[in-house]
């Protein structure tokens, strides 16, 4: 695998008496968009908030774009990553606007760039202006959901984790920014980790698949090899199920 | 009421603290500054603030230091330069500060004071001494009108306070000059007057300006063989006063005599008016400040407003100085856990040290006056702060801290964007109950001169004069509801609604 | 140390408001129990104690009421039957008490006391008069042992007390019955033995049982005239006591002479031992009660127990009270808005309102002792604990509030379930700082007789014996550190831990 | 329409300048599954809160099995209604059991009801046992989205409103848990109402539909007549890019 942008080496996680992960060695590329399926509570949002060092491995090690994640660095490492978060966890006393934009105000970023940028992803993610000034608590669950994904994109990070981001979103909403985020692909390259329930989406967006299960990964592998060739049972019911 | 012996405590640790304030390091040279004191009696309280209005009338700044306990604390302080006038007594003048026993002469005694940088000037007329008074009914019925006439009634009951019993120059003097037979019974002064009211007794000592002896219809019998020692008031001033200064307190002199003295403190005693509307209105009768009816009021709001501003400088200062320390050192608290909780335990040990004892342990420490007011303010505003502190950041929402963190704020960043944001409702109702225990607190203050609504408050303690304690309770209070209201705008500016409301709005 | 004036306002505030307690209405009839009442200066403060300690010794409960100020006020204390005994002094009982002129005989005495209830006892033998003292050396040197030959020396300085000045049976006396010619200086009791020491006085006025004669190596003059009334020690004692009480208390007469008691006064003076300290010594050295090494201690942490529970007491049910008021009403506030919010105002008034002046407001209402004093600390707990209900209420998570609501949840319900247990961490504290204000407000209960820790620091600050102020002191801080650690332990099983934490565990 | 579970009659809502409903009537039968779909952020959730007195219309009334909400029985109505909330909105300070059957304690159920019932819900969700004593915070977002449905179901309510109930869940254990539904719903007549974004399950589920379009309902009707008769354009594409 030429690089990767997350790696993880021989990493364990539990609580209490309950092991999540258990001895994982995984690599994700870089430069593409991996979709992470798999059963709810099998550990994808465990996985990918290990790549951002809010969970610490008990055991093991995981390295971003080749740097492994120690207390030193990983402040730094967290600016190179967007991470939109499983049930959007805005901040409740900042306006939509001060919301996405809070992180490029931090790093100085010109008003102008800022601006663009702000207006730009508002756009991408088809949310009126109007929201600019109000309070999360006044949005409704699909626009929290793309404010959270605004927020992570707001650095044009170069590694993207991103929890179920349109989970929340109708079909054509859904689809709408489906498109948008092909087109963006072909125009820059990106590394995006996905996690997912929908096995449609995982197609359409990703490159390569993982899927999770039972604290191990079940089978990795691009698109086609995936859809082609299930590594098992589990793999095949899945995508049957998830209607594809 | 009061019991007799609390008021009489409070009183005296009243009065002894706030004269304590004299030792206490102050700069009173602004420009034409004068400072006037008083001893802590009311007709003293009286002299020293008509002797205030003289001088502010003539446009000075007065620094009032009043009622200080004591000939020889007053008497030092004037020597010291911490007070440029008062009024002092001849008697007194001569037996305790200069143990002098010759005749009482001005230039005798302006000698003697002259080493000391201290000059007295010309008495105010009357003489404040010891007297022997009865009902005017009984003097006509017996037909007397001097001592020596009573001495010679059999049949009357004498009731003299115990001091007048004990002192040379009280009964046992009187016997040997009048020849007194008649056995008399000790009781209290105050107890006294209503004594020959109700008949029990006929005769009292009392003193030749006593404010209530027209009230009781009481006269006083001609001293006629001289015993009684003088007491002449008269200004004791600075010898470095300027020309002006002393032209203007000369203006008293000969002015009020023992009737007048008589009427001005049965003004205050009698009539329940303030020391400041009597002295105003007796500087008005006798034409010496313009005719202004609202002048007494202009003292007593003047009064007001610099206490209030004290007030108020103590407790932001010292509120500043708590929210200095405390929101810091309560972030640390919460990020470094147990490590600092010690902290927690020692503000809580400050704020179990009763604040007088506080405030008279710092004297040694850092003297008296604002200086250890403001420390001890400090100290109590210290522990609702640093709690409110650690508990607001203790419960934000974890999962707010964490989406913090994963946006790669810096610990500093995380704190100022989202930690204390979040934790301002609470931290700002730990400050403003901060606030108010200062407000509260600070008039403790007064007990260690550093002035403020304490002063009035103290005072008025002192004096029982309950229009006093009101000037300073009632500023205090209204300090209390702004204080409130304030905090409410500031919660307003920095809290959006939606942060801090029982329900949303549907 | 402190400055003297302030120290001499704290040592009257002090004595004056425990005196008050004996106002208060206090409960002493459990079983063998008697009430020892002493007067402010430190010989009869050490001959309660001793007393005291012979009542413990012999079984009985001892309700100690030390440090009334003014012979009045204690012997009127007797008279009412809130103190059983205490110790006067033959010459105070005959001039102040008895206006009785004649010569001190117990029985006459005693037939002028039947009347009123008291009896007096046999004299405990020493004579505190006045007296007049010099340096040994200077004795030996002028070969004068008597008053009278003081008399006939020309060459010495004397400095007097300004009281001995002014009071008859003083020097005006003593001039005319030895015939002094010299003239005297007046100044400080205080100051006059360190002037002897520097030499710049030579004889100056003492008591006879003063403790620090002999550090001064001062002797007394014999008053070979007879000249100084006599002040012989005798216990007073309600008429009522029992033949045992009386037999106890009269083990004491004739035990001590003047050098006995100037050395029990040195002990207390200048080794800074305790009043308990020195009592117990006395009474085990005169055989009076067993020899028991810990018998200081035991009585000392009788009393520390008895004052830390009593402490604890009022704080408790004051707090108790502060939150049976402040949460519902902080509840009703955060359901009621702005209609209830003025209650918040009042609250914050109540705690502008320095706490002696509350305290003494208060006696006319709820007179003296505990009641008044619970009641003032339930006022100022009132506002942290109401403010931070409210507030953290206010600060929930308005989407949890929605959905117990949308669960079908009644309102109490919803408090109960959900907004109690979610706003506990900040309402506790709330509730934890009022415990803290309460613990050190408490301390100042004692100035109303409330007793409690602030007793020891009070009578410590008076007689400015630092080891009493640390046993009120010490407690209260350790209860003040008890406290917070008990509120964590509540909140440990209070709050989750989850719920509590900077960072979630990972 | 014989008897209705929710009816909405002439029913308004704006915020601020806004206006997200207006002059809607609309009822939904009762006895049957009703989805409810269409656009993020068109009032789904605002349609939901009303019938339980969470959200006030401006104008207009809305009955619960015929009886209109007043403040005065919006209490009692509220028991007889499961409500699940779009984020699960678990209390933090409660376990999972606790959480779930709270209000049957308060409603004084017998311990032995509430064992066997809660239980019966575990089973039904797909929910280990071993979550019971856990607190929200450690479970994962399906698991969460899942005990919020517990709960809503506890007291075994004859309507059941529910806010995007599945959205977290992986295929497969969506799957299963729709069979279980879809069994339940032949066990036990019952009104609900679901509000999804997965047009397969709002078809596999539901009898009715209901598509919800710029404030106002683009088409009502059953499964079957607006798959065959989409009464527009927007609602024959929420099908298709929905995948069916
Ligand atoms: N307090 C408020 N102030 C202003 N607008 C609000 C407020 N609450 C909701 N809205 C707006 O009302 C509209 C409807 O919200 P609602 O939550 O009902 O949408 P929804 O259909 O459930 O969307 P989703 O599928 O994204 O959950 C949204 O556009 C939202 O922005
Ligand atoms: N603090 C914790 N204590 C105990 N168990 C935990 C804790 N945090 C997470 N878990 C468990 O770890 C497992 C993995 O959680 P994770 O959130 O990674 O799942 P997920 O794959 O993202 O699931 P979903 O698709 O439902 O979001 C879950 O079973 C969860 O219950
Ligand atoms: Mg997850
Ligand atoms: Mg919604």
């Amino acid at each position: 695998m030429s690089t990767s942008c997350i790696h993880y080496q021989n990493v364990s996680k539990s609580y209490a008496d309950k092991t999540i992960l258990e001895g994982l060695t995984l690599s994700i590329p870089a430069n593409i968009t991996t979709a992470i399926v798999g059963e709810s509570g099998s550990g994808k949002s465990t996985l990918l908030q290990m790549a951002n060092g809010l969970v610490i491995p008990e055991r093991g090690q995981v390295a971003v774009f080749g740097s492994t994640i120690s207390r030193a660095n990983v402040t730094r490492t967290r600016l190179t990553i967007g991470y939109s978060v499983q049930g959007a966890g805005l901040f409740p006393h900042l306006t939509i606007y001060d919301n996405i934009t809070l992180m490029a105000r931090l790093q100085k970023w010109p008003i102008d760039d800022i601006q663009s940028r702000y207006h730009y992803l508002l756009t991408l993610l088809e949310l009126d202006k109007d929201l600019s000034e109000r309070f999360p608590y006044s949005l409704s669950g699909g626009q929290q959901q793309r404010v959270s994904l605004c927020r992570a994109m707001m650095l044009k990070p170069p590694l993207l984790l991103l929890d179920e981001p349109f989970s929340a979103l109708d079909p054509v909403t859904r689809d709408t920014i489906h498109q948008e985020f092909l087109k963006l692909q072909q125009a820059e390259t990106r590394s995006m980790v996905l996690v997912t329930h929908d096995m449609g989406e995982a197609i359409k967006l990703a490159q390569q698949i993982i899927v999770l299960h039972d604290g191990k990964v079940e089978q990795q592998g691009s698109v086609a090899e995936i859809q082609d060739h299930p590594a098992s049972e589990y793999v095949e019911t899945l995508f049957r199920l998830g209607g594809q | 009421m009061l019991p007799q012996s609390i008021r009489g405590g409070l009183v005296i640790l009243a009065l002894i603290l706030v004269t304590s304030s004299v030792f206490g390091a102050q700069e009173n040279d602004r420009g034409r500054s004068i400072t006037v004191g008083s001893k802590n009696f009311n007709e003293n309280y009286l002299l020293a603030e008509v002797i205030s209005q003289l001088f502010e009338d003539a446009g000075y700044a007065v620094d009032r230091k009043f009622g200080m306990s004591g000939t020889m604390v007053i008497y030092q302080a004037l020597r010291a330069g911490e007070v440029d006038v008062y009024v002092e007594y001849t008697g007194t003048l001569a037996q305790v500060i200069l143990n002098y026993s010759g005749e009482h002469l001005l230039d005798d005694f302006n000698r003697l004071l002259a080493a000391e940088g201290i000059e007295a000037l010309q008495s105010i007329g009357f003489n404040n001494s010891y007297a022997i008074s009865l009902k005017r009914e009984l003097a006509d019925e017996l037909g007397i009108s001097t001592i020596s006439e009573l001495a010679q009634q059999s049949d009357i009951e004498m009731g003299f306070s115990i001091e007048f019993l004990n002192r040379s120059d009280g009964w046992s003097g009187l016997v040997k000059t009048y020849g007194f037979s008649q056995q008399p019974t000790g009781m209290d002064h105050g107890l006294a007057y209503r004594a020959i009211d109700e008949g029990s007794i006929d005769v009292t000592d009392a003193y030749t300006t006593d404010g209530d002896l027209d009230l009781y219809g009481l006269i006083l019998l001609e001293d006629d063989l001289n015993f009684f020692p003088q007491y002449f008031a008269l200004p004791l001033i600075n010898s470095s006063l300027s020309p002006q200064a002393r032209n203007l307190i000369a203006e008293l002199s000969g002015r009020i005599d023992e009737q007048r003295m008589r009427e001005l403190n049965g003004r205050v005693m009698l009539d329940g008016k303030s020391f400041a509307e009597v002295a105003s209105e007796f500087l008005q009768e006798e034409g010496l400040v313009e005719r202004n009816a609202n002048s007494s009021n202009a003292t007593m709001w003047s009064n007001l407003r610099r206490n209030t501003l004290v007030h108020l400088q103590l407790t932001l200062i010292a509120l500043s100085l708590g929210c200095a320390v405390g929101l810091p050192v309560g972030i640390a608290v919460y990020r470094y856990g147990n490590l600092s909780r010690s902290i927690i335990y020692i503000a809580g040990l400050m704020q179990t040290i009763p604040s007088i004892a506080l405030l008279a342990l710092f004297i040694p420490l850092f003297g008296i006056g604002r200086t250890p007011a403001i420390i001890a303010l400090f100290l109590y505003s210290l522990l609702p702060i640093l709690r409110s502190t650690i508990t607001a950041l203790l419960t934000i929402d974890p999962a707010l801290k964490r989406i913090a963190e994963a946006l790669g704020m810096t610990r500093m960043q995380q704190l100022t964007q989202v930690l204390i944001p979040l934790a301002l409702p609470n931290v700002l109702s730990g400050i403003k109950t901060a606030a108010i225990i200062c407000i509260g607190t600070a008039t403790l203050a007064a007990f260690i001169g550093a002035g403020g609504l304490g002063e009035p408050i103290v005072t008025g303690l002192a004096l029982n004069d309950t229009s006093l304690i009101l000037q300073g309770a009632i500023p205090a209070a209204c300090l209390a509801i702004l204080t409130e209201l304030l905090f409410e705008m500031l919660e307003r500016v920095l809290i959006k609604p939606h942060m801090l409301v029982g329900q949303l709005p549907t």
